[in-house]
């Protein structure tokens, strides 16, 4: 076979084999295809992330001065809409579980690399549905859709919006599909349960979710798109249906969504704090039960999104106590990490630094969460910008810390390069300091009683200032994201060579060189050692340049 | 331009105060928690750093330890779920004697009416210390009652009643929010809760002429015809009303409910849903032909049928007034 | 690699062309994909899943007008069509097993029968569908469902409550429909390789998993039948 | 590779066993029996459909356990779903 490669006399791997557009767009390799997700999602991330500004200088002052309200409504919904279901649900499973899942279990590919390919073409069908409707007018119905108004009030493009998230949801589907089979049909010999790195086990539960929960999602959209076509009256209760119905099938699937969001940066954490510390996880049993725990137990919890929606009182208090049960594992979670650390070898690496911040947000975001589960405050709450900051630390200061801290880890590897350390330090500082002040302040808003979703709020003038902080906050924020797009792009010319193990972590993806060749291996590996089996491993992490 | 910077919201109602207290507790609970956990972070990041001459000492977990982490959260859980259900159990059943306010609410105006007949739209004047229940219902989308100062909040459908209460504790001007996401002006849903004391609320509600609620709805009754079937005693060809309100009802299929506004409104709209037992399903609907004011004048017409019998019917804010403050 | 020696087993190149490159023994290709079209059925449960919540909870609220709907809907034509279902499900499983003895023309005719059945099955949906067109049972402007509830006799339908149940009924029904179309497809994809001799004792995975998913669309109108053509039939 | 292969006898008797359940359960449907004909109607469902899964699927000689699994899963996802939101619909009316 002559590649590319060889012709120039380069190692042959993954990147080189073949050049043309022909050669990405047609690619079943699992690498090519988390490249052709990271190029799409992070084109949807800095999408929604505009909104997410107009929406913060909107809030500048407390008059509608900037925008028009309905173009403020449709500003909120398609910043929630794109962030969800096209950059925060795809972004970590498809870019880097994509590309590790393989290597990490000593695999050649997927199970099904042709329908990976067809999952990533179908998050572009879905992605083209969803720009086309960004293009023609938007839709404001809020990322929830809620019935009756989405069905029978609003006249933008409700349609097109829910066919775009249908399509995009079985891209999902597929994905997670594709995880499991890989996980139980891939793993190389020795490659035992017991050994599978966590970020495996993260996404092998996140598959459960995205499996069991998205068809429920995908008939829902259906049912709202046949209610706008032909007003049957399912969700309609002028038409003797139940707008609630609608609630609980759309949180039956969107609240998991928020663990397929969060699940897998758990699983890069894991990762990210055992090499950098140079120890094994603290309690490996339980950090992989606990993921599985929160995946199935993440199912139970969905009405308290609902509380003041006029569901039964009963069924409150059921939803409200099965709520705490799913932040037990999240809690052994945080204190597993934590316990890594205690008598580690410890480096700050931009990768750790980011592992440091998902701890604190995710930890701010958890027990604001406990908040919410406890019925009484909930229903003072539950609609203001309280929900806002809680969900952005769990998503934002969670899974976009988690998600930027695996880039960087395993960018050496992807890439074949290396990025510069101190800016990429200097990045992790920024998001961590804009993150907080964005959203630190809309705790103290919510409780003041501000509802989320406002477009004008001079009526209520005492918010203002901290919206303004928000808003200041925001723009760090924003320079924060920008920062690693550039050095990641620039260290793709001029970034250093890395080598195959630039921290001396374990875990195979580390011991094939860097970037991979095409087939992983040449050779299938046999696993003969435990995973973070960093008592092997000698040397400690390079210090940085 | 800026005014003064609250960092807490006035505390205008009795549910305001449990509330508050259950976030007091939950903020000092969290904030000791996440400390903990910080300094743990912060204290293992610096004295475990990277020395000449160390190395990490390989520790497999233990599970003790995790047991007991495991084990202390969830029964500080188990105590934010036992609070806060206390709390909200309290919040969703309205007591006896609450004077009633009924509320309509549409794209994007809240429209009140008291027991009085008084009429208000996007301000509701209630008086010191009564306890006030809003029987809430929308003629459009979903919206949410939210009044921060009472830390109540409760979405309003269309199609059914929900319900809320409160007992302001202080005079004042309180913001009241739609909460739920319900269209363009979604942000212009704004009004004001107006606290008086009751003096002042008194000499308030003598200023509008208006009808009783329930006086409205009687002349409704007997307009619409519901007097002929409907009759204060056993002949009717309809089930006699007195004393029904809040009273168990035997269904002809068996079941048993509770007559309250959601079953009263149900059965003026859908009469063949639940019909009583030994009736005949005769009744033609109404669905359509009321306005939701109307619907309400006769629920609260309906309710009023069960006051003299001691039954709480639809009290209204003046008879609040003569009661004994809190 | 200094870190730890990875001992590699080293796997014979394989020329078989029905296996791909990424899969160490036709084995586990062939439990891959089996395994994939279970967990894909097991997503398909909860796409119906939904529809059968919002079932659950409007024949618990509108028993009556649901009862009404239901006898408007022929037994027989639905009775018929399950018979149908379940001699395809036949078929399927007989093609299957004639690929695992390598009867060539048996598979040919199973997976043919099988097709047939399918579209006898969706003949007789049209021609139900049809009928329902006509007697403007179909939810929309023209809507229209006289008579009264099957308990009650004195009691009118609620003409919105029937329209949910229909709304629900053509839904559920036409996704099933939806279903069956598409394994007629893959029938006819399958069909095509057997006309070919692809499939024997050795590689008969298509065939199989096709299989999987037809009978488990079988199963869903299995219960589709009871729960939408036999509510309250003995009033 | 040993895989099963059921006997043409089986196929037919199972194929039987289906047809009559579907001729039993629109029999049952004309009996009045209160609320257990829901109950019955469900019950000769499931039971066709657990002789589908076993042996026109295969199930009963798969080699492979974690086929049982996707599929008990599957069932109790949806009736997690089902019985959390009826949890909520029949106790609404409660006071």
């Amino acid at each position: 076979m002559a590649t590319a490669a060889v012709e120039t006399g380069e190692r042959e791997t993954y990147l080189n084999r073949e050049y043309g557009i022909k050669s990405w767009l047609l690619t079943v390799d699992h690498k090519r295809i988390a490249l052709l997700y990271l190029m799409s999602i992070t084109l949807f991330f800095f999408i929604g992330g505009f909104f997410a500004l107009l929406i913060r200088l909107e809030l500048l002052t407390p008059a509608g001065d900037l925008v028009q309200a309905d173009t403020y409504n449709k500003l909120f919904t398609m910043h929630g809409q794109v962030m969800v279901f096209f950059f925060l649900i795809p972004a970590v499973p498809a870019v880097l579980g994509n590309f590790l899942i393989p290597i990490m279990i000593g695999a050649k590919d997927l199970a099904f690399p042709r329908i990976n390919l067809l999952s990533w073409y179908l998050y572009i069908i879905g992605g083209v549905l969803m720009l086309y409707t960004i293009l023609n007018g938007g839709v404001d119905t809020g990322w929830t859709f809620y019935t009756p108004l989405s069905t029978e009030f609003l006249n933008t493009h409700v349609i097109t919006a829910g066919l775009a998230i249908f399509v995009a949801g079985f891209s999902s589907i597929l994905t997670g599909l594709n995880f499991v089979v890989t996980t139980h049909r891939m793993r190389a010999p020795g490659m035992t349960w017991s050994r599978l790195p966590l970020f495996v086990w993260a996404h092998y539960a996140t598959s459960i979710i995205q499996l069991l929960g998205t068809p429920v999602l995908a008939i829902t959209l259906v049912l709202v798109v046949c209610e706008r076509l032909f007003h049957l009256g399912i969700f309609n209760p002028t038409l003797g249906g139940d707008p609630l119905l609608f609630q609980h099938l759309f949180w039956f699937y969107s609240h998991p969504a928020v663990y397929i969001m969060i699940l897998p940066g758990m699983g890069i954490v894991s990762e990210i704090v055992c090499c950098f510390s140079r120890k094994r996880i603290f309690g490996y049993q339980a950090m992989a039960l606990a993921v599985l725990g929160i995946a199935v137990v993440g199912f139970l919890v969905w009405a308290h999104h609902m509380f003041v929606a006029g569901i039964s009182l009963y069924a409150a208090m059921i939803f409200s106590l099965l709520s705490y049960f799913v932040a037990v594992p999240s809690a052994i979670k945080v204190f597993n990490w934590t316990s890594t650390m205690y008598k580690g070898s410890i480096t700050y690496q931009t990768p750790m630094l980011y592992a440091f911040g998902f701890i604190g947000l995710f930890t701010m975001g958890g027990l604001t969460g406990l908040f919410l589960a406890s019925l009484g405050v909930d229903v003072h709450v539950t609609d203001t910008y309280f929900v806002v900051a809680h969900f952005h630390y769990i998503m934002v200061g969670g899974m976009v810390m988690a998600y930027l801290g695996g880039m960087h880890f395993w960018w050496p590897k992807i890439s074949g390069k290396m990025y510069p350390e101190g800016w990429g330090r200097l990045a992790a500082l920024l998001v961590f300091v804009g993150f907080n002040l964005t959203f630190f302040p809309q705790f103290i808003l919510g409780y003041l009683g501000m509802p989320r979703r406002y477009w004008d709020y001079s009526h209520s003038p005492e918010f203002q200032i901290l919206n303004v902080l928000s808003t200041a906050g925001a723009t760090v924020l924003a320079v924060g994201y920008l920062l690693p797009m550039i050095y990641f792009l620039w260290s793709m010319r001029y970034g250093k060579p890395a080598p195959a193990n630039p921290w001396n972590a374990a875990g195979l993806e580390w011991m094939i060189p860097s970037p991979p060749p095409t087939f992983n291996f040449d050779l299938e590996p046999v696993v003969t050692w435990e995973a973070y089996n960093y008592d092997q491993i000698k040397e400690e992490v390079p210090v940085a340049q | 331009m800026f005014q003064t910077m609250p960092l807490w919201p006035v505390r205008a109602s009795t549910t305001a105060n449990s509330v508050d207290a259950l976030y007091i507790f939950l903020v000092v609970v969290s904030a000791l928690m996440s400390a903990a956990i910080f300094t743990m972070v912060v204290y293992f990041a610096i004295r475990y750093r990277r020395q000449q001459g160390r190395r990490a000492e390989q520790i497999e977990g233990s599970h003790a330890l995790e047991i007991t982490w495991s084990v202390i959260p969830f029964c500080v859980f188990m105590v934010f779920f036992g609070w806060g259900a206390n709390i909200y159990f309290k919040e969703r059943k309205p007591p006896q004697d609450s004077a009633e306010v009924y509320t309509v609410a549409k794209q994007w105006m809240w429209k009140f009416e008291h027991m009085e007949g008084q009429r208000e739209i996007n301000e509701l004047h209630v008086p010191l210390g009564r306890d006030v229940k809003m029987i809430m219902t929308s003629q459009d989308v979903i919206h949410s009652f939210y009044v921060p100062a009472f830390r109540i909040k409760q979405d309003v459908l269309p199609g059914r009643y929900t319900v809320a209460w409160f007992r302001p504790t202080k005079p004042g001007t309180y913001h009241l929010f739609c909460a739920e996401y319900c269209g363009t002006s979604h942000s212009g849903m704004v009004g004001s809760v107006v606290v008086m004391e009751p003096k002042d609320y008194e000499a308030w509600m003598g200023g509008g002429g208006s009808q009783p609620l329930a006086v409205t709805g009687q002349q409704l009754f007997t307009q619409l015809g519901c007097v002929t079937c409907h009759r204060q005693d056993a002949q009717g060809r309809g089930p006699n009303l007195v004393g029904i309100y809040n009273k168990p009802v035997l269904l002809e299929d068996g079941r048993t409910v509770i007559a309250d506004e959601n079953y009263i409104r149900e059965s003026i709209l859908q009469p063949a849903a639940k019909i009583v037992n030994g009736y005949k399903p005769i009744m033609p609907t109404f669905q359509g032909q009321i306005s939701d004011e109307q619907l309400n004048a006769l629920v609260a017409y309906v309710k009023s049928l069960s006051q003299s019998s001691g039954q709480t019917g639809g009290k209204s804010m003046a008879a609040a007034t003569a009661q004994p403050q809190m | 690699m200094p870190n730890s020696p990875v001992a590699m087993a080293n796997h014979e190149a394989h020329d078989n062309p029905a296996l791909l490159h990424h899969f160490a023994t036709e084995q586990q290709q062939k439990d891959a994909a089996s395994l994939g079209m279970w967990v894909f059925l097991a997503t398909e449960i909860m796409f119906f899943g939904g529809m059968f919540c919002a079932y659950l909870v409007y024949r618990y609220w509108y028993f009556g007008d649901f009862g009404a709907g239901s006898q408007s809907l022929s037994v027989i034509l639905g009775g018929t069509n399950t018979a149908v279902l379940i001699c395809s499900s036949l078929t399927v499983a007989l093609a299957v097993r004639a690929a695992q003895l390598g009867q060539q023309k048996v598979i040919v005719t199973c997976l043919i029968l099988t097709m047939i059945l399918g579209c006898v099955f969706l003949g007789i949906k049209g021609v139900e569908y049809h009928d329902k067109f006509v007697e403007h049972h179909v939810p929309g402007a023209s809507f229209h469902f006289p008579g009264h509830i099957p308990a009650h006799p004195d009691v009118p339908i609620n003409q919105q409550h029937a329209q949910i149940f229909f709304s629900l009924y053509f839904i559920m029904t036409g996704l099933h429909a939806l279903h069956m179309i598409v394994g007629v497809g893959l029938f006819a994809y399958i069909t095509y390789y057997a006309l070919h001799k692809r499939y024997g004792p050795h590689y008969y995975t298509p065939v199989e998993i096709a299989g999987l998913y037809w009978h488990f669309v079988d199963i869903i109108w299995i219960y589709l039948f009871p729960l939408l053509y036999l509510i309250d039939r003995h009033k | 590779m040993s895989e099963h292969i059921s006997s043409l006898k089986l196929y037919i008797g199972i194929w039987i066993a289906l047809l009559a359940g579907t001729l039993l359960t629109v029999i049952a449907a004309g009996i009045d029996l209160g609320p257990f004909n829901a109950v019955v109607a469900l019950t000769i469902a499931t039971i066709k459909a657990t002789l589908v899964v076993l042996f026109f699927m295969h199930v009963k000689y798969a080699h492979e356990k974690f086929t049982k699994v996707v599929i008990v899963s599957a069932l109790f996802w949806l009736a997690i779903l089902l019985a959390l939101s009826m949890a909520d619909y029949t106790t609404r009316l409660w006071t």
